[in-house]
């Protein structure tokens, strides 16, 4: 580790995204990290609308309204591995590979694993949203 | 254990020891590492934090106020993320509130404002 | 966000354009009216000052409030007698409007003295007047135009 | 046994609570010009507050978190500030109003111009906030509020013709004053749905403690509370178009509202005019003041509580402080209260999208509601009434040039 820089997440959130030949990616919604040995670390960054839409929680009605109006182009969202994402410069990030080499964000993978749904009391399980199959890289 | 840092973590309520509010998750900073998955280092409290994400403009103002009332406008609170203890609707950290550069006003107000109004 | 300089003047002009509607929205909270509208007040007026006097007679309201009110009333009916454009009417009513309106001043005057007096019999003729001075302004009305 | 107190004393609350400067006036104003015609504001209106009260009690008893938190909380600050800035704006002219409400009903029953009364009144509020806890301004306020029944009494003494009243629920296009018309309909929309009231109700629940348990209660609450205090201000509406339309009297000023019941109940009707405006006010100026000092504070993260002592909770204290002041400086600066009232229900009106959108995300997010979340019913009732929030946001300003003043 020879040198250490910070980024802000805050600021970082809503830029705009490109890939490796300048093609826009969407903007940037979501940072997933893991617990590991006691540090979050951070797996991958969520790119596009679907990616806000997710971060809203939107559910089954949020997800119809914007296949709905939006169809496919509105309906996407890119998982961008963090080996992948250069944070050199914070306010314009870049992606090293091509678009298309990244993978969708959406229902395929989200009905792959089953999503416990209504906890009875949220605020008893100390309100940590056990979503954990979403849309992770393990 | 994922942890989502925009939807789990930024802009949620920080509840000290004595589950005292001491403000909410104004900024997340991420350590970048070379050759290394970059790191969720710490969180950040204040007026100023919150001032830059809504534009330069907001920003300035909020600087400005700083300089011309230290007590009011107090300074940024970063609190590393191996002091919290839970993360879930609310954020708990270990630590004493009091101690704290956000609630510096909260005190100066109770001290000079409100303390002096009788009935407080 | 991104603090790009396009986006930036582009919140600049939202703001700008914000700022213009709520500068006509403020505006038009003084928005002049027409003639119809401004004889409706008066002969509203009218009925207030007959209401008030019938009111004021059995002691169902108190005197300061009557007072009060028919002060107010004066005022707004002065001011529509101000700001009403006569080119407006129609040539059979010019005259007939000011004078009406003028006389809709006075009988308020003289109720607020009724008032006063505690001059019950005047009351219930202040309550007369006022009655007929709202057919007047009423037939006014009619004839610039006002359903 | 308690819980049947509880119920009681919540439905109670929320008739008390209902009727303010803005719901009387703009009702009288509406039956005084169009008799029973424009009844379907009144309830259009208290349908979406119904709704609206119903749903924040629900996000705040089953996550915790009042509207503000969770506006915070899911959306970030760059989303939050706006209803923060235009919820503190409206709510700030909409509390001048409730002050100049119960200062003009102080100046009819003295003598003494309002101007007078409205530092005095702000006082008073704020000794109320400062002293007392939540159950004293909420249910205390609320118990006296009761006395606006008279308007029902009033209504029922002059017995309407009720089939007519009916056919009023019924929107209908206006014979004369189209843009009046429309005007005076989305005034009453913005008095019946006031945001303030539900990020009041939602913060109430907080502070009470609501749990999942409490939503029986909660949605009882919300149905039949808002239907009385609906009741109410139709009440006010029947007799307005009973009394001031046939004598051919408009309300060009606050003051001639306080006619309203003396053609019915005598002088008795005027003293309770005035001792209804002048609480129902009151109990609206406490409450706006706190929901504009709790949506601060929410929102920025402070310690807030009602409950707690003023030094504890010292940021909280201060912003309802200089709230309350400041309102009650802008009413004795001798801003005319009707012109003032009228603006910023039309104001709130147009600011409702705002608040009413996003609770369709807040209410569909598991994360938040889990299995209580919204279902069809909820949605579809809900997106009609955010559509009916743009269409009015879109409509309110040409309707304030040509329907204003």
């Amino acid at each position: 580790m020879a040198s250490v820089r910070e980024c802000r997440v805050e600021l970082l959130l809503g830029c705009r995204v490109v890939d490796v030949d300048g093609v826009v990616v969407g903007r940037l919604e979501e940072i997933v990290a893991e617990l590991d040995d006691d540090e979050y670390v951070v797996r991958e960054f969520h790119v596009g609308v679907f990616a806000a839409f997710e971060r809203l929680g939107g559910g089954m009605l949020g997800r119809g309204l914007l296949r709905l109006v939006g169809g496919k182009r509105l309906y996407t969202g890119y998982v961008v591995p963090w080996k992948v994402m250069d944070l050199s410069d914070p306010e314009r990030p870049r992606v090293t590979v091509p678009k298309r080499e990244l993978r969708e964000l959406g229902e395929t993978q989200r009905s792959a694993g089953t999503m416990p749904r209504g906890q009875p009391s949220l605020r008893a399980a100390g309100g940590h949203r056990q979503s954990a199959n979403e849309n992770t890289v393990s | 254990m994922e942890f989502r840092v925009v939807h789990d973590l930024l802009d949620k309520p920080v509840l000290d020891d004595e589950r005292r509010n001491i403000g909410r998750v104004d900024g997340v900073v991420l350590e970048l590492r070379r050759g290394a998955a970059p790191r969720v280092a710490a969180f950040e409290i204040g007026g100023r934090v919150w001032a830059r994400r809504l534009g330069p403009r907001m920003a300035r103002w909020v600087e400005w106020m700083g300089k011309r009332w230290p007590a009011v406008a107090n300074g940024v609170t970063r609190i590393a993320m191996r002091d919290v203890r839970h993360v879930g609707i609310t954020v708990s950290v270990k630590c004493d509130g009091r101690r704290l550069p956000t609630l510096a006003w909260e005190q100066w107000l109770r001290r000079r404002v409100i303390g002096r109004i009788p009935g407080a | 966000m991104p603090t790009h300089t396009a986006a930036v003047r582009q919140k600049d002009r939202g703001r700008r354009t914000w700022l213009f509607w709520v500068t006509v929205w403020l505006a038009a909270g003084c928005g002049s009216k027409t003639p119809p509208k401004q004889l409706e007040s008066a002969e509203s007026w009218a009925a207030t000052t007959r209401e008030l006097a019938i009111q004021r007679r059995v002691g169902s309201v108190g005197r300061a409030y009557t007072e009060d009110m028919l002060e107010a009333g004066r005022r707004d009916v002065r001011e529509i007698a101000t700001a009403i454009d006569l080119s407006k009417l129609p040539p059979d009513a010019r005259a007939a409007v000011p004078l009406a309106l003028a006389r809709l001043d006075t009988l308020m005057r003289q109720t607020a003295e009724s008032v006063r007096r505690g001059d019950v019999v005047a009351l219930g003729l202040d309550a007369a007047a006022a009655d007929a001075l709202g057919d007047t302004l009423r037939a006014l009305r009619t004839k610039a135009g006002g359903e | 046994m308690k819980r049947l107190l509880d119920l009681t004393l919540g439905i109670v609350t929320s008739i008390g609570g209902f009727l303010e400067a803005g719901s009387i006036i703009t009702a009288v104003q509406g039956g005084a010009q169009f008799g029973y015609q424009l009844l379907w504001a009144v309830a259009v209106g208290t349908l979406g507050l119904m709704l609206l009260v119903e749903q924040s009690g629900r996000l705040a008893a089953v996550s915790g978190r009042t509207v503000g938190d969770a506006l915070r909380e899911r959306f970030g600050i760059n989303f939050f500030v706006i209803p923060l800035v235009i919820g503190l704006l409206v709510s700030f002219l909409v509390l001048a109003s409730e002050i100049g409400g119960v200062a003009l009903a102080l100046q009819m029953a003295t003598g003494i111009g309002f101007q007078w009364w409205a530092m005095p009144v702000a006082f008073a509020g704020w000794f109320l906030l400062w002293k007392g806890t939540f159950g004293v301004v909420e249910k205390g306020s609320s118990l006296l509020g009761l006395v606006t029944i008279a308007f029902i009494v009033a209504a029922l003494k002059l017995h309407p013709d009720w089939g007519r009243v009916g056919a009023g629920l019924i929107p209908t296009l206006p014979a004369h004053d189209g843009p009046r018309y429309w005007y005076i309909a989305v005034s009453i929309l913005g008095a019946s749905i006031s945001p303030y009231l539900y990020m009041f109700y939602s913060s109430g629940a907080v502070e009470d403690g609501w749990g999942v348990s409490d939503l029986p209660t909660n949605r009882a609450t919300a149905v039949l509370g808002m239907s009385f205090g609906g009741v109410l201000s139709a009440a006010v509406l029947i007799v307005a178009a009973l009394v001031f339309l046939p004598r051919g009297i408009q309300v060009d000023r606050y003051e001639q509202s306080a006619l309203l019941l003396t053609p019915v109940l005598g002088h008795p009707g005027f003293v309770l005019f005035l001792a209804s405006l002048g609480i129902a006010c009151f109990g609206a100026t406490v409450e706006i003041t706190l929901s504009m000092a709790y949506l601060l504070a929410q929102g920025l993260g402070w310690d807030w509580s009602e409950n707690a002592k003023p030094r504890d909770n010292t940021r909280f204290s201060l912003a309802y402080t200089v709230a309350i002041l400041l309102a009650g400086a802008v009413m004795a600066a001798g801003v005319d209260p009707l012109r003032l009232t009228s603006f910023s229900m039309m104001l709130t009106a147009a600011s409702l999208p705002v608040t009413v959108i996003p609770m369709l995300v807040l209410m569909n997010d598991e994360a938040l509601v889990g299995e209580h979340r919204n279902r069809w019913f909820g949605n579809v009732a809900l997106g009609a009434l955010s559509v009916l929030a743009t269409a009015v946001l879109l409509s309110a300003v040409p309707l304030q040039i040509i329907g204003g003043g």
